[in-house]
């Protein structure tokens, strides 16, 4: 496991393979799956909340694929749009803000772990693309970084609207930074890690699944990351009929796409964690890690079944994810949204009081278990 | 252990390039005219009265500012979190006393109204 | 004759210049110099009360009548407490529009006196804001004056026409 | 393969650092102290201290960082066009000249032989709970001491900021 | 005014070539199906375009179902309601503060020519003073009416050559500076 | 303390210009406001930039033509407008009792129904702007459902132009009754269901509670009408203080609220949709049959057949279009209880087929008046449940 | 039978659990979602079948689903070609004089018979309001609100301005809006 | 094991940020970029003792780190918020102008 040479030649060249495809079907994931589907998910979902149908009409030779292609005619619309940054506006940092914006929300995946740990021919492979130690802290510390992008956003622009938005953005994007942290310590201290994979592990059994062990943690955790994520009832920094459109409101383009880009893909990140700390993981409810493997293997052979395996657990996985995006996206569309100084009064008077509680009762109960 | 962040480095070195790509792209692609007008910066179809950059209230220095605090606070915690069990019941008073003691500064703020957006 | 009118008669004497009721309104002209005095005691007399100042308007008799009197300013009052409407008038001339502003007496009266202004031309003299409201500021003479061409443009941007 | 991110994490932090001081625009300085913060960072993941790199960036540009990003913008700083000193010209040949010295002091005085040789560490060597186990109870003092210094903080700060006090 | 040298479009860019037409194309097809609008509303038609945006017609079926109330994001002008001299000069400068590419949908008799309302006060419709590019007559049109112009502006755009943008600005300036 | 905002670290006022084309402000109004931080230190109104001449026109046309101008002064119940306009005329005719009894109760109806559709406007607007947009298009569709009653009876889903002087345009199609009840039906569930989302979420509550209060005296002072002077606690309803239409023959309630606040606003309206559900199911239950239009041919258009085969009626109908129809000397003000508060025609006639003068008293032109008063103090994001509440309609305001 | 004043319930008292969002927002999703999930169903029902009456939804696919419209509905003017292939119109100008816009304009003509008939009739279509003000006035039922609203949007305003040609329809395509005139609007019982 | 990197390297690196600290600190009159020059510093020192930790294999170096930080923490809350009190009474974060001796 420790190593600071190389691992030896014939070892070598599996784990760079293991680490590009891990890495490549994250990247796929993020960029090419949710991306550009979540727009529609979105656009579909709402739509039918509404009793509307939503996109459905564009068309390739008559395919309309129930309205997918919208999300191709949208990128191409965007990619062809005018790049505008008005007089007065700091150009590089109007075009860094975009850039810090998505980074992190693309970066911010790395540690989460898709699935378990599979033998295949002699060779571990443990579906995380960086199995660190410090797991969750360091989501923290990328989803902290994404703060600059809208914040600089807004200062780039020049704006009274933008500024406006990005002040809003950064006093509550901070405030909700701490209270998030508070929340997980409850789960690492009932898991004793914090590390994602150590905590999927840990919740083979259905009844020690984070929601049943952390159940107001993981309500408080919700509450902080869809402020986090700045979508409404936490969409003060970009409300509409507030702001116009809040911090970016001086972005065209594919640089407006970016930071939608970046709600979305911290969305599923969001998701993501939701699905590693309070959903099990990859698990299958009642059924365990090994079972699954050696049942598949039982099928399939052992390198197979591990592979089957592998594949089962991936798709929970996502599927787990899916849902929780929907349910995510039906929270966003019901939901009017917070006034500014409620969302801080949320946030430090009553989350991270809370918090701090769940870190106290959780204490005394761990204590009193052993 | 290293290795372990090599995947990270590649995958923020291929974020970086995607989000660059498309930030020139976007930026060669596309029609583009200047005028006066188009360059004033958008406020309701009028120009704009005062200068954005103008100051802001001091709260959001505040909450940036408790921010910290708490930040460094939730810092501590984390390592504890990890090791609670092995602390026992030391630790877990240990920890209280830290709290507690971060909690009378979260009251004194709240009662000194500094979150208070009035 | 009306309750009200009889009551502003016996009360205000010769300040009401003339009174008639049509259709069950009834409207008391009032002189032009005691209007401010009229309406503060109609709004706080017992017996009238009229809390409520429910509009102010003017009406251009250009042509009807003698130039003196061209412009009436009506004001609609209403008591919420007796239930009853009184129309108050007062004269304003073509030479020199201007009357009293009452927007001491109802805050209400401040836009609708701006309006009246803008469309009249009529002046209230005690306005804290005699600005034009419903026309921009370039907006040249007032359009509800009998003489202004209903199609007599001024566009801030474009053709004249 | 080490020693290529050594540099490149060296280059990049001393570049933003000396760019930092150079800059005429606040703001560009503090992002490019950012910059600065992750390179560190990332060097001192490369020295096993997992933990301690990620609460760099977690504390440090997460978080101080934002707070001089807000106080400059709240500040509405921009710089005048002397930005550095009149005698800034002295001072910066005296500041480099100061930096030789010292850098030839360092390797001067260095004598690497009379360290212990680098040991391989512990298998947890920088993780979370190492440094947890150290600091609930060799640094038990410090740690709460440290409760105090932010409870400090937290009094000065909100005494500083709201006038009425 | 004028050319500038930061003016450049697709088209420049590749050199004419028989690609271009075809890269032209698939753009059309890009834009047809995604427009950002601006609604700038200002009257009684306001309330029959929530009607095309709600469930009953659903204007997102076209996928134009974003309203975005910043210029720069919006590619298509949604003109509804009467247009006051008072407002023509917001108008206009919202429409010059739009990103290349754009559109201007004229919605309703008001915005059309005017409509009932031929008087001082009132813009006898918006291309007096802006390129527009599809009307829809009606006080108010009917949603069914709203659909029409959009596949007509559809249609438009698809077969548009990206050497027709960037468009500039409107051809008036405003009498006063405000 | 007193004045912090100059205290406190020489902030810098930040003086900010919404509108006319934002987003809140329905792109007709436009806001000064002077924010120290989020909270607004003053705030100034525009208005006027829907001015459309609405008295001119109705001056320049016979007084029949005045109708379709009516409709599109509260766009949102155009109805409304035409009836009170009618009845103003009527009145200054001196017809007001002559008006056959179906065709009272079904402008009854109709101002029922717009009544509605002007608060399901209303309300699905304001909780729009504050995010939940989903509630909003519930709102939008039972407004769609009402529209298409309206448009059954209309011809015009929005402005209806529906009333005659001395009557109707046209009777009630056949089967109206029924259809009422299936909207009704279906309309109830979306209330329903927009009640349960909002009125007692705590977001929304939050929001809507203690922002853009007005105390009863100021609400008095400020001339406040209709639902916004209701939520501040004052018993005031033209529909009860002055009954007209068959408003007398009718049991329902007026709702009246206690704080003046946004969210009484909000229940206000709430609760009158469902009186006004009330009233149209009373109304239809006692529908007199019989004419709809004062059978006098001095103002009333003849069928076709009669125009062609009486020479009376003829000439008649080329008189009354083409001069008008003669209103004799005189003015009058009818008061009637729009959505928005009391809408008033006061009316000038020198004799002839052309008002002199033709004076709509708009609800929302006092209301908006007091937006500065209501929102100074609060935050910036308090001006737009405030302004959604007061219900501003470019149309009626700027007219 | 008379109105009263009644206290709106302020009400709001939250129960604990209201207070703490949790249970609204999940009161929340539960109705959306269910509008949602019935929505979901009943489109893919629809989908299957391929019978647009399964959705549940209300929406109208446009340009390929007609609404059904009321038979007041007032959609373009138009003229009526009586059946002899003349126009009925006598070009008395009475819909001229009524038009609150006057986008109408006629100019007259006889026939060689005597008879009138408007020699040009133009109605400019970017400026009816489609009142229907015409269609009341009009002694001869020449011209009626026809139920047509399809195809009126254009990229040129000039091209809205219609001809006598352009307005002028066969009777029997406008009948149910003839009988609709007579029937409810000048029946001799609305007298 | 050796260290992949050489110890010298790194405090050589650590003194050449210092001194960009140094000079920074001299040379400028902003007081932010002086505050953020002197986080420069304190990040150079924890660059050595994080070097030494793991040199000698010893957690001390890291745990002082992390004091550093919580001090630096306290001390940017702090700090800024005496800047801020200076601004709002000289108007201005230049240094010079906050010259408490010259009154």
């Amino acid at each position: 496991m420790f190593d600071y040479t190389y691992l030896p030649a014939p070892n070598l060249i599996p784990s760079i393979v293991e680490m590009m495809l891990k890495i490549v079907f994250i990247f796929s994931m993020n960029m090419g799956v949710f991306a550009p589907l979540l727009g529609w998910v979105e656009r579909k979902q709402s739509a039918l909340m509404q009793d509307r149908i939503g996109a459905n009409r564009a068309e390739i030779f008559g395919f309309t694929v129930f309205g997918l292609l919208h999300t191709v005619t949208d990128a191409i619309k965007l990619l062809t749009k005018e790049d505008f940054i008005p007089r007065g506006a700091d150009r590089p940092l109007h075009y860094l803000a975009p850039f810090i914006a998505v980074v992190p929300s693309l970066v911010a995946f790395a540690v989460i772990p898709f699935g378990g740990k599979y033998m295949l021919w002699g060779h571990e492979v443990n579906l995380v693309i960086a199995d660190l130690n410090v797991g969750m802290l360091y989501v923290f510390a990328v989803a902290s970084l994404a703060t600059y992008g809208a914040v600089i956003a807004g200062w780039a622009s020049n704006n009274s609207w933008s500024m406006l938005g990005s002040m809003r953005v950064g006093a509550q994007m901070l405030s909700y930074e701490v209270a998030m942290g508070l929340t997980l310590v409850g789960i690492f201290m009932v898991y004793g890690s914090l590390q994602l994979t150590t905590i999927g592990m840990a919740q083979e059994n259905f009844f020690h699944w984070g929601i049943f062990l952390q159940p107001l943690g993981f309500i408080l955790f919700i509450a902080c990351a869809l402020a986090e994520n700045k979508r409404t009832p936490f969409d003060m920094p970009e409300a509409e009929s507030e702001l116009i459109a809040g911090y970016f409101t001086e972005y065209s383009g594919l640089k407006f796409a970016m930071f939608w880009m970046a709600e979305f893909l911290e969305m599923v990140t969001i998701a993501a964690v939701l699905v590693a700390l309070f959903f099990g993981g990859w698990h299958i409810p009642f059924i365990t890690h090994q079972g699954l493997i050696a049942a598949m293997g039982y099928l399939f052979g052992a390198n197979f079944g591990a592979i089957a395996a592998m594949i089962i657990h991936v798709a929970v996985f996502w599927l787990k994810v899916v849902v929780w995006i929907m349910i995510l996206m039906l929270i966003r569309w019901s939901l009017p949204r917070f006034r500014f100084d409620q969302v801080m009064k949320l946030g430090w008077k009553i989350v991270l009081p809370l918090a701090l509680a769940n870190i106290f009762i959780t204490g005394l109960v761990l204590l009193a278990v052993r | 252990m290293l290795n372990q962040y090599i995947p990270i480095l590649v995958m923020t070195l291929a974020a970086c390039g995607t989000a660059a790509g498309m930030i020139i792209l976007t930026s060669i692609i596309g029609p583009k005219r200047e005028f006066e007008e188009k360059m004033e910066p958008f406020e309701c179809g009028v120009s704009p009265i005062t200068d954005p950059k103008s100051r802001f209230g001091v709260r959001f220095y505040l909450v940036a500012m408790l921010f910290i605090v708490f930040d460094i606070e939730a810092v501590f915690l984390f390592p504890w979190a990890a090791v609670f069990r092995e602390l026992g019941m030391f630790g877990f008073v240990e920890m209280m006393v830290f709290i507690l003691v971060l909690t009378v500064g979260l009251a004194y703020i709240w009662k000194k109204g500094a979150l208070e957006w009035e | 004759m009306g309750r009200l009118i009889d009551l502003c008669k016996r009360k205000l004497g010769d300040t009401v210049l003339s009174a008639h009721e049509q259709h069950g309104d009834e409207t008391v002209v009032i002189r032009k110099d005691a209007l401010l005095t009229v309406l503060r005691w109609l709004r706080d007399d017992d017996a009238m009360k009229f809390d409520f100042m429910m509009d102010l308007t003017a009406v251009d008799y250009l042509g009807t009548r003698a130039r003196s009197e061209r412009f009436e300013v009506v004001y609609h009052l209403f008591s919420l407490k007796n239930n009853h409407r009184l129309r108050v008038k007062t004269l304003v001339a073509d030479d020199d529009p201007v009357t009293e502003s009452v927007v001491t007496v109802w805050v209400a009266a401040n836009w609708f006196e701006r309006e009246v202004w803008d469309m009249y031309g009529i002046i209230f003299k005690g306005h804290p804001n005699m600005k034009r409201i419903l026309l921009y500021e370039e907006f040249e003479g007032h359009p509800l004056r009998k003489d202004y061409n209903i199609r007599k443009r001024q566009p801030l941007i474009g053709p004249e026409n | 393969m080490q020693l290529l991110i050594f540099y490149g994490f060296g280059f990049f932090a001393l570049f933003s650092g000396i760019a930092m001081i150079m800059s005429r625009q606040p703001v560009t300085s503090a992002l490019l102290m950012v910059v600065n913060m992750f390179c560190l960072a990332g060097l001192y993941a490369q020295l096993g201290a997992h933990l301690i790199a990620v609460l760099q960036v977690m504390v440090y540009a997460g978080a101080i960082m934002v707070l001089v990003l807000f106080v400059i913008m709240f500040l509405n700083l921009r710089e005048k066009a002397g930005i550095v000193s009149k005698h800034g010209v002295m001072m910066q040949a005296l500041g480099i000249a100061a930096l030789g010295f010292v850098i030839t002091a360092i390797i001067a005085k260095l004598d690497m032989a009379k360290l212990p040789a680098a040991k391989a560490p512990a298998a947890d060597f920088g993780s979370v709970a190492a440094i947890g186990r150290v600091l609930f109870t060799d640094y038990l003092l410090p740690f709460e001491i440290t409760s105090v210094l932010l409870l400090a903080a937290i009094v000065g700060a909100v005494v500083l900021a709201k006038r009425k006090v | 005014m004028g050319v500038t040298r930061e003016e450049r479009n697709i088209e420049a860019a590749l050199g004419d070539s028989v690609i271009l037409t075809q890269v032209d194309k698939v753009i059309g097809w890009g834009r047809k199906y995604s427009f950002f609008l601006y609604p700038f509303i200002t009257a009684c038609c306001g309330m029959e375009f929530m009607s095309v945006a709600g469930p009953r017609y659903d204007l997102d079926r076209f996928g134009a179902a974003l309203p975005r109330f910043s210029p720069r994001q919006a590619d298509l002008l949604f003109v509804v309601g009467t247009i006051s001299h008072k407002q023509a000069p917001i108008l206009n400068k919202v429409y010059n503060q739009m990103a290349e590419p754009k559109w201007v949908f004229a919605f309703g008799a008001c915005v059309c020519s005017g409509g009932m309302y031929n008087n001082y006060s009132t813009v006898q419709g918006i291309d007096t003073i802006l390129p527009v590019d599809v009307y829809v007559p009606g006080c108010p049109p009917r949603p069914e009416m709203v659909f029409d112009g959009l596949l007509k502006l559809q249609e438009l755009v698809a077969n548009e050559r990206s050497s027709k943008w960037p468009r500039g600005k409107s051809q008036y300036e405003p009498r006063v500076k405000r | 303390m007193e004045n912090r905002h100059q205290l406190d670290l020489n902030t810098e006022l930040m003086v900010l210009n919404m509108g006319p084309s934002h987003p809140a402000t329905h792109g007709t109004v436009r806001f000064f406001i002077k924010l120290d931080g989020e909270k607004i230190i003053h705030m100034e109104t525009e208005i006027g930039y829907l001015h459309r001449a609405f008295e001119k026109h109705c001056e320049d046309g016979t007084w029949s033509k005045a109708f379709p101008y009516t409709d599109r002064l509260n766009y949102n119940s155009a109805p409304q407008n035409n009836v009170a306009y009618a009845l103003a005329v009527e009145k200054l005719m001196g017809m007001a009792d002559k008006v056959p009894a179906r065709t009272v109760y079904i402008r009854t109806i109709m101002c029922e129904l717009s009544r509605m559709a002007d608060h399901y406007t209303n309300l699905g607007a304001a909780t729009l702007e504050l995010g939940a947009l989903t509630a909003f298009l519930y709102f939008v569709e039972a407004r769609e459902l009402t529209w298409d009653l309206i448009e059954s009876v209309c011809g015009a889903r929005l402005t209806s132009n529906y009333v005659r002087i001395g009557g109707l345009a046209s009777d009630l199609p056949e089967g109206f009754a029924g259809k009422v009840k299936e909207v009704f039906a279906k309309n109830r569930v979306f209330w329903d269901e927009f009640d349960k989302l909002l009125t007692k979420n705590r977001i929304f509550l939050d929001r809507m509670r203690d922002t853009g209060a007005i105390s009863r005296d100021d609400a008095i002072a400020y001339a406040f009408t209709g639902p916004c002077l209701r939520a501040a606690g004052v018993e005031y309803d033209v529909r009860k203080a002055s009954p007209y239409l068959a408003y007398g023959n009718v049991d329902f309630d007026i709702p009246v609220g206690t704080t003046g606040d946004n969210f009484d606003r909000y229940l206000v309206r709430m609760e009158e949709i469902r009186q006004s559900e009330r009233i149209i199911e009373q109304c239809l239950a006692q529908m007199p049959s019989g004419p709809i239009n004062i059978n006098d041919a001095a103002v009333r258009n003849p069928s076709k057949e009669e125009v062609k085969s009486n020479m009376a009626s003829m000439i008649f109908h080329f008189k009354n279009t083409i001069e008008g129809i003669q209103v004799p000397k005189g003015e009058v003000y009818v008061p009637t209880e729009g959505s928005n508060g009391e809408v008033g025609f006061y009316l000038v006639s020198q004799g002839g087929g052309k008002p002199w003068k033709c004076r709509v008293r708009p609800p929302c032109f006092a209301l908006t008046q007091a937006m500065g008063h209501m929102c100074k103090g609060s935050f910036l994001a308090d001006i737009i449940p405030t302004f959604d509440m007061i219900n501003l309609i470019g149309g009626e305001c700027d007219r | 039978m008379v109105a009263n004043y009644k206290k709106v319930n302020r009400g709001v008292t939250l129960t604990f659990w209201e207070r703490i969002y949790v249970m609204e927002v999940m009161r929340g999703i539960i109705i959306t979602g269910r509008h949602f999930i019935r929505n979901w169903v009943s489109t893919i029902r629809s989908y299957v079948s391929g019978n647009p009456a399964d959705r549940g939804i209300p929406t109208i696919y446009y340009p390929e689903e007609k609404p059904l419209l009321p038979e007041a509905y007032r959609g373009r003017p138009m003229l009526v070609r009586a059946v002899d292939g003349k126009e009925k119109c006598v070009a008395c100008g009475l819909c001229e004089v009524a038009c609150p816009p006057k986008c109408i304009t006629i100019v007259g003509a006889m026939r060689p018979d005597g008879t009138r008939y408007p020699e040009t009739y133009t109605l400019d279509g970017a400026v009816c309001i489609f009142c229907g003000l015409c269609e009341e006035a009009c002694p001869e039922e020449a011209i009626v609100m026809s139920p047509n609203y399809e195809g009126l949007a254009e990229y040129d305003r000039g091209l809205m301005l219609y001809d006598k040609e352009a307005l002028l329809v066969p009777e029997e395509k406008l009948q149910g809006r003839l009988d609709y005139i007579r029937r409810r609007m000048f029946n001799k019982c609305n007298y | 094991m050796e260290m992949p990197v050489p110890l010298h390297h790194y405090l050589i690196l650590s003194g050449i940020l210092f001194s960009v600290g140094v000079v920074g600190v001299l040379s400028r009159r902003n007081a932010i970029i002086i505050y953020m020059c002197i986080e420069l510093m304190l990040n150079a020192v924890n660059l050595t003792l994080i070097a030494f930790s793991r040199q000698l294999g010893d957690l001390n170096g890291q745990l002082f780190t992390f004091m550093v930080m919580a001090v630096a923490a306290a001390e940017a809350a702090v700090g800024l918020g005496i800047i801020i009190a200076l601004f709002r009474n000289r108007q201005s974060v230049d240094v010079d102008d906050v010259n408490l001796l010259k009154g």
